[in-house]
């Protein structure tokens, strides 16, 4: 039972969170230079004000404002916004108000979902052996270029590491397609794109969590029972040096969240970075909210499953 | 009683970036079948690692540099790694100082003592639960059968011990190390696990290699007490002897640092200064800084390990016809 | 129920596919095209889709056909329209519909239609319809309508029977026929929009009268558009297009996966030069419906009233190099609204080239040498802008002065600084400005140049207290009172004060085209005084205060009206009377005096060009009949019912 | 006295220690040399520099290395090399001034959580729990918004959103050190608070703060070019390796020195920072020892 009273508990502080983070977030559009919250300033923004007189522009501002829910106090807007963002109702965006934001995020979630969980897996099989390995050759040169190739991978920008991929695989070589995301072939580019990041992470986070747990007593004990490198390595310091990765996984995921943008631009990937990060640089305002909402929403229900993963995976651990 | 262990001049040092450390310069000693020898001294003194370079688990940069180890005819120093292997955990195993960081904390106890005996390939995995259970019951643990399954963050530390110590004996070993076994639990703890241990070594008739820094717990629990000072042996003496009469000053030193209920108040002297840096050892007799009756040639010339006495040999300049002349 | 609905969609899909395949029995024409992504396929918005909605999935009256020597490379031909009338004060426009349009579920497209679209558009239920981007603006009572003041009967939009449209305007217009063509003159249908009022227009489900029908659509991906089994009319053999967003156009091309591709930039350009292949498959056109330039800030620093300033930072820059060695080629050195070449062109002065005179200026203005000048801030988005670089770079060689580049995010940017009446958060400076046209429409031959009228040309204070009125304005929607005489008094006052400045200006404004416009009833002066009435038989206090509330703004808003008159500079309001001269007739008329305009505009130096663009694109040998799409959203591709492979 | 002697003795050796095991990593301290080499550079960048950053050569556009232009030059004929130097420059200031603000802010809502405890420690760190749950990025683009573009609004901005990480770090370890035997002696001697956070508790941090804050310039230096791809980072003509591979990568075709150099620099800066992090932390972690 303590698990549910756990995960309740955890939740109500979540709900807690989130409501700060909205208050802040519209807090900080508030102080911002600019009108973060005059519609009539987006509407001119596409619009090339050139035909209408300013009186004529009222009309559209009173519109606007009322189907965004600007007519109101700023207190009112935040109080409205968070009842319905709890229902999950987010209203139209700035930029596309055709649809509610809510059925923009259903469409592409699954996609930055496929993505990301490709490439986590990705980074995850390249990633942990190639820690694995550079512990066990720690400070000799295998170490040092395993290291480098997975630090290099991450560290240079993955969108130039996109660019040169598509000309060398798509353009010269046509083995690949330069991009979409039916077929499996046009998938590999992009996984390995948005997995280099993470994987870079996870390798050298699993180099030096297998370094610490190699380093433990239980170690030399299992040597000391006459264990093989091969026995010792693997029942006794892969197990515990893995289980701090869950911890890092976590958070590497709700980034892909956001983190993949340029990718998806580039290999016309419909995920749901591109419907966030350009709400920020676009001042769509109800999407930048609601983006902040989702991804703080997904950054803490990530943390509270790997809470639980770690509890599960580590006896020692147990639900407060 | 016939001759189980010989180590010869055994040298280890530690390569650090300050400088060789020579934690082991040189010790021999022997041990014969069923025989209980205490290693003492202050830490850092050499002891643990003079039993570790036996079974090659110095850490990395950490080499034996010489001598020899012969074990039931073989040179434990001459062997492969694989041979070696097969060594530890058969013939010879370690109970560790603190139980609480040797067991991995995410196995169950119970497979963990199974280990060795299926390393070994000694038994088949039922049987080797079988035995563990049992191994379990032997070393006191109630509800042996259920605590099988549990984790080590499951049992007390004494309770640990108990596990590691059912783990050392899993496969009947020749010579068990037990390198400060006791030190990391509770007092009243102390005494159940050295009557464990005393009990085991009388049923199973294994040798024993006890180390520690309590030079009392050793002359109560040992036939042979070998004292280490600076990666030295200063004082070799079967127990009887040594009770009688404690040569070496550091000995002396750490025998009057002790609390002896029939000692009167005031006698608790610890002796001054701290163990000397092993990378630059001070020259002639290394104990001569801290020695209250230090004269000239203790600082000039190393002193040997004379036999003063049959079973009994000390390392000191001063000693003279069985007797500390200072 | 989402289930359902993307079954729906595959089972359509996989009916198209195999009825395109089995019907024709041979292979299917597919051309795959880079296109801006779209949030979706409502027409009316002002989004991507509003130029797919241009002849391509929907048609209006009238439609644009390919014609390299028109503006925009398009000449207006009639679609739907069969022919028209237009009264003599080209207020009452009459068209006759074909009889054969149908749309693609098989309805026949009629004059009713049409009328309720358009009805459909003006109504507050979208309120937030980007009204100046259609031709209902101009519709008679359009925003009284809009604003939920007056019944949607009232709409000037009438279907006189099922192939008769009349459409009366509330001011003449004579380019009505343009306006008609754009995205907000089709009519949709009304039949799946009264079904689904939210998602009628989704793929699978939205009823076209256009050559395509869109079948998928995937934002951040892709759109795929297939054949009207019942269109009726010209157009190529293209079975289906797939529009591309984003990703990298050229290397797309490259490997074959589009059929055309925009070139970004100079590499590119160099790229494809060099390329023996590519070379060959090169295009170019100049984006003469656009000027590119800069502005200044639309903010309240008064240096920005020194025309000698103005004047001296516009002459300084030297437009050829810029061209030639930043720009690489891709583009033309411009110094006036429109290029050389083109008959409004042709007539207008461009501003020189002059380092030395500009220093002078510059020394008259109260600046030597740059010195005493306080920093000026250029306003850029996106990371660097060489154009930009250069230009401030120009600035510092060759007047001293030094400015800023300030980067800022593309929302803030042309919201709160580039397109907005003012900016009151901007600093003294600049923005990078690409003024187009939006569509043919004869106003547009200014290419938004009239916000130099409009926002620039009169002292920063009166910019000031306009910005102020205009915030006023919007108070008055949430002012509380109104209850008494008492609070009417003052307003009363205020407007027999400005009854009076009124009819100076009446009096006294020599432009008869601009005195009509002033005088077209409802008079504002009217509705107070009708506001002050109702008030006065109105019974509830909500009502009271909602009439004291709009005769208040009735109020500031002609005292905005007249700040603005009496403010303008002398020579904006001679170019703006010659506004009226020219968007107050026909298309060909008016190319002849919109210089008269144009010129004394750009003499105001507030907004001033610089470059003219060039589209340059690579296509498939095997495709014609691309059009490139040159207005405000270009350089893109559009109206692909032309569109055809040779084999 | 006898006790903070030992510590004294103590701490001495620890560093010396963490020094030879830090020597040990040979990538780590090739990274710190590298590293060394351009601090010094950046001190002197305007008089290393053969050109100013916004010099223009329109003579010279895009042209490739050549004996005039080291690494070329851009698509205004500036000098790449010099631009480099600058924007190297400017992401060092970034890196390490971002690690300060996270370092003050940190250290302080860290400590005083941990020490004062109960509800003080509650609040703190549940205003800390809602920092690490709000999607940086975005924070980083409203803030950045908020307080204008430029190189220190910038730097305050990355740390500004960055310092949960340090606060729960530095909290958790006063939590630790408050119950180690030697404070509470010291504590027993009547020591004030103050005094014991300054005298035991902070040295005894000082490791893995360090360690925290080599992982945090790269960090810093990776968000940078990160605002500065969506045009967030600082004034252009001031270059920054984000707005220089930016621009640079759509010249990727035709003139790919625009974008191999400020990768390269960058990615070569971010390496070295990240192995020294990595040599630091084995170093400094005791753990790892013998």
């Amino acid at each position: 039972m303590g698990l549910v009273k756990y995960i309740l508990r955890r939740l109500f502080t979540i709900f807690v969170s989130l409501i700060a983070v909205i208050i802040i977030t519209y807090i900080l559009m508030w102080i911002a230079p600019g009108e973060f919250f005059n519609i009539a300033q987006f509407q001119a923004s596409a619009g090339k004000v050139a035909t209408l007189t300013p009186e004529q522009l009222q009309v559209l501002i009173k519109g606007f404002e009322e189907k965004y829910g600007l007519n109101v106090p700023l207190w009112k807007q935040i109080l409205n916004y968070l009842k319905d963002a709890f229902r999950f109702k987010f209203g139209p965006s700035f930029s596309n108000p055709n649809e509610p934001i809510e059925v923009q995020i259903a469409r592409r979630f699954p996609v930055t979902l496929t993505l990301a969980i490709l490439s986590m897996t990705l980074a995850v099989i390249v990633g942990i052996p190639l820690g694995i390995i550079a512990a066990l050759k720690r400070n000799t040169w295998i170490d040092y270029i395993s290291m480098f190739f997975s630090m290099i991978g991450s560290i240079i920008p993955a969108y130039t590491i996109g660019v040169i991929m598509v000309i060398i695989f798509s353009v010269y070589l046509r083995v690949l397609p330069t991009s979409g995301w039916e077929t499996p072939k046009q998938m590999i580019m992009p996984v390995i794109c948005v997995a280099l990041g993470p994987m870079a992470v996870i390798a050298r986070f699993m180099r030096s969590s297998l370094l610490d747990v190699l380093n433990q007593d239980y170690i030399r004990t299992a040597y000391s029972k006459g264990g093989t490198d091969r026995a010792v390595i693997i029942r006794h310091a892969l197990r515990n040096s893995l289980i701090p990765i869950v911890t890092i996984i976590g958070p590497q995921l709700a980034f892909l969240f956001t983190g993949t943008v340029w990718i998806e631009n580039l290999f016309r990937v419909p995920g749901l970075g591109q419907l966030f990060v350009n709400a920020a640089s676009m001042r769509d305002y109800p999407l930048l909210v609601t983006s902040t909402f989702i991804l703080s929403l997904s950054v803490m229900l990530m943390n509270l499953l790997v809470d639980i993963i770690y509890a599960f995976l580590d006896p020692r651990i147990k639900y407060e | 009683m016939a001759e189980l262990l010989k180590v010869n001049n055994l040298r280890t040092y530690f390569y650090r970036n300050e400088g060789v450390v020579k934690a082991v310069d040189g010790i021999s000693y022997k041990l014969d079948y069923g025989e209980t020898l205490g290693i003492v001294g202050e830490s850092g003194s050499g002891k643990t690692v003079s039993v570790l370079s036996l079974l090659g688990l110095i850490r990395r940069n950490g080499r034996v540099e010489g001598g020899e180890a012969i074990f039931d005819g073989k040179d434990l120093l001459k062997l492969s790694k694989e041979e070696l292997r097969e060594i530890r955990g058969k013939d010879i195993s370690i109970i560790f100082q603190d139980p609480m960081t040797s067991l991995n904390p995410i196995m169950r106890i119970g497979i963990q003592i199974m280990e060795p005996l299926i390393w070994h390939r000694l038994l088949s995995d039922k049987d080797a639960r079988d035995r563990a259970i049992e191994l379990l019951r032997v070393v006191g643990i109630p509800e042996y059968k259920t605590r099988f399954l549990d984790y080590p963050f499951q049992f007390s530390g004494g309770m640990r011990q108990r596990v590691m110590i059912a783990m050392a004996l899993a496969c009947n070993p020749k010579l068990v190390i037990a390198d400060e076994p006791t030190t990391a639990l509770d007092v009243t703890i102390r005494a159940q696990i050295l009557n464990l241990m005393h009990e085991m070594k009388e049923k199973l008739n294994m040798s024993i290699i006890f180390i520690t820094h309590d030079i009392t717990l050793a002359m109560n629990f040992c036939d042979t007490i070998i004292v280490m000072y600076a990666g030295k042996i200063v004082e070799y003496s079967s127990i009887e002897k040594f009770i009688k009469n404690p040569l070496h000053p550091y000995s002396q030193g750490l025998l009057n640092s002790t609390l002896d209920i029939e000692k009167k108040e005031g006698s608790l002297r610890p002796i001054p200064g701290n163990p000397p840096n092993l990378i630059n050892p001070p020259e002639g007799c290394r104990f001569h800084p801290r020695c209250s009756y230090v004269q000239e040639i203790c600082k000039e010339k190393e002193p040997e390990l004379r036999e003063i006495e049959e079973k009994h040999k000390v390392a000191c300049h001063l000693v003279k016809g069985g007797n500390l002349n200072a | 129920m989402l289930s359902k609905k993307v079954l729906i969609v595959l089972l359509v899909l996989v009916s198209i596919f195999l009825l395109s395949g089995i019907v024709n029995g041979q292979k299917e024409r597919v051309v795959s095209l880079p296109y801006w992504d779209t949030p979706g396929l409502i027409p009316y918005y002002w989004q991507a889709q509003h130029i797919l909605a241009q002849g391509t999935i929907f048609e209006g009256l009238f439609g644009y056909a390919p014609d390299p020597k028109g503006l925009g490379g398009v000449k207006v031909v009639p679609v739907i329209a069969q022919s028209y009338k237009v009264s003599k004060d080209y207020k009452v426009w009459t068209f006759k519909l074909r009889k054969d349009k149908k749309w693609s579920n098989g309805d026949p497209v009629t004059a009713k239609d049409f009328e309720w679209s358009f009805k459909y558009y003006a109504s507050p239920k979208i309120p937030d319809l980007p009204a100046w981007a259609g031709p209902h603006q101009f519709i008679e009572n359009f925003w009284a309508v809009k604003s939920g003041a007056m019944d949607l009967d009232k709409l000037g939009v009438k279907a006189l029977d099922d192939y008769t449209l009349e459409i009366r305007l509330a001011t003449p217009r004579y380019d009505m026929k343009e306006w008609l063509c754009v995205a907000q003159g089709v009519p949709i249908h009304r039949k799946s929009v009264e079904a689904d009022p939210q998602n009628w227009w989704r793929p699978g489900k939205i009823v076209v009268n256009g050559p395509y029908v869109p079948v998928s659509w995937t934002p951040g991906k892709d759109m795929v558009l297939v054949k009207n089994p019942n269109y009726v009319g010209e157009r190529g053999n293209v079975d289906r297009i797939v529009l591309k967003f984003g990703g990298l156009g050229l290397q797309q091309y490259q490997a074959g996966e589009l059929d055309a591709a925009m070139i970004g930039n100079v590499a590119e350009y160099r790229f494809v030069l060099s390329d023996p292949k590519l070379s060959k498959e090169f295009h170019e056109d100049v984006m003469d419906c656009f000027w590119n330039g800069y502005q200044w800030s639309r903010g309240f620093d008064p240096i920005m009233d020194n025309i000698k300033l103005r004047q001296a930072l516009a002459m300084a820059i030297d437009r050829e190099k810029l061209c030639k060695e930043v720009l690489g080629g891709r583009a033309l050195p411009l110094n006036k609204y429109w290029p050389d070449g083109n008959p409004i062109g042709d007539k207008m002065k461009g501003i020189p080239f002059d380092v030395k005179k500009a220093q002078k200026l510059l020394e008259e203005a109260g600046y030597p040498g740059g010195k005493g000048l306080k920093t000026l801030v250029f306003y850029i988005t996106g990371g660097g802008d060489p154009v930009v670089e250069f230009i401030v770079d120009q600035w510092k060689k060759n007047l001293g002065i030094n400015v800023i580049i300030e980067n800022v995010e593309s929302g803030l940017y042309w919201n709160s600084y580039v397109w907005p009446n003012f900016s009151p958060d901007a600093k003294a400076g600049f923005t990078v400005i690409g003024a187009p046209m939006n569509n043919l429409e004869i106003g547009a031959l200014m290419k938004n140049s009239d916000h130099t009228v409009w926002f620039y040309d009169f002292p920063t204070s009166a910019r000031k207290r306009r910005h102020e009125l205009y915030q006023e304005y919007d108070a008055w929607l949430r002012k509380e009172g109104g209850l008494t005489e008492a609070d009417w008094k003052t307003l009363i006052e205020k407007r027999n004060t400005l009854y009076a400045g009124f009819k100076r200006i009446v009096d006294n404004e020599p432009e008869k085209l601009w005195r009509e416009e002033l005088t077209r009833p409802p008079l504002w002066y009217e509705q107070f005084d009708e506001l002050y009435e109702k008030w006065k038989a109105a019974k509830t206090n909500e009502e009271k205060t909602n009439y004291w509330r709009l005769a208040g703004r009735v109020l500031t808003d002609q005292e905005g009206f007249q700040l603005w008159y009496n403010n303008l500079s002398s020579q904006s309001k001679q170019a703006y009377r010659w506004r009226y001269k020219t968007i107050n007739r026909p298309f060909s008329d008016a190319v002849k005096i919109a210089h008269y305009a144009l010129q004394p505009m750009q003499d105001r130096y507030y907004m001033v060009p610089v470059y003219l663009a060039k589209a340059q694109w690579v296509k498939n040998p095997k495709l014609e009949g691309l059009m490139l799409y040159k207005f405000s959203w270009g350089p893109g591709f559009f109206n692909f019912k032309y569109l055809n492979l040779k084999d | 006295m006898e006790v903070a002697l030992k510590q004294q003795k103590r701490r001495a050796s620890y560093w010396s220690a963490a020094w030879g095991r830090f020597k040990k990593n040979k990538m780590a301290v090739v990274g710190l040399i590298y590293i060394i080499i351009i601090i010094i550079v950046s001190i002197f960048t305007p008089w290393i520099a053969p050109y100013p950053y916004d010099e223009p050569h329109y003579a010279h556009t895009f042209e490739k290395p050549s004996a005039k232009f080291w690494w070329g030059t851009d698509d205004l004929g500036r000098c790449m090399f010099s631009r480099n130097l600058y924007a190297m420059r400017n992401a060092l200031l970034i890196g390490f001034g971002s690690q300060i603000v996270v370092l003050i802010i940190g250290v302080i809502i860290g400590s005083i959580a941990g020490f004062r405890g109960g509800r003080v420690d509650t609040i703190l760190m549940r205003i800390t729990d809602i920092m690490y749950a709000f999607p940086t990025f975005l924070f980083n683009v409203i803030l950045v918004t908020v307080m204008g573009r430029g190189l220190f609004t910038i730097l305050v901005a990355v740390g500004v959103t960055g310092w949960a990480g340090m606060a729960r770090l530095v909290r958790g370890m006063v939590m630790y050190l408050k119950h180690a035997d030697f404070v509470e002696a010291a504590r027993a001697l009547g020591s004030k608070e103050g005094y014991i956070i300054r005298k035991y508790i902070l040295p005894n941090m000082l490791g893995p703060i360090i360690v925290s804050l080599a992982f945090g310039i790269p960090n810093g230096i990776w968000i940078e070019s990160g605002l500065a791809l969506i045009g967030m980072g600082v004034r252009p003509p001031m270059p920054s390796w984000g707005n220089m591979i930016g621009a640079g990568i759509g010249y990727i075709m035709a003139f790919p020195h625009m974008v191999i150099f400020p990768v390269l620099t960058f990615a070569l800066t971010l390496l070295a920072f990240t192995y020294v992090g990595d040599g630091l932390r084995d170093a400094l972690n005791p753990r790892s020892e013998v």
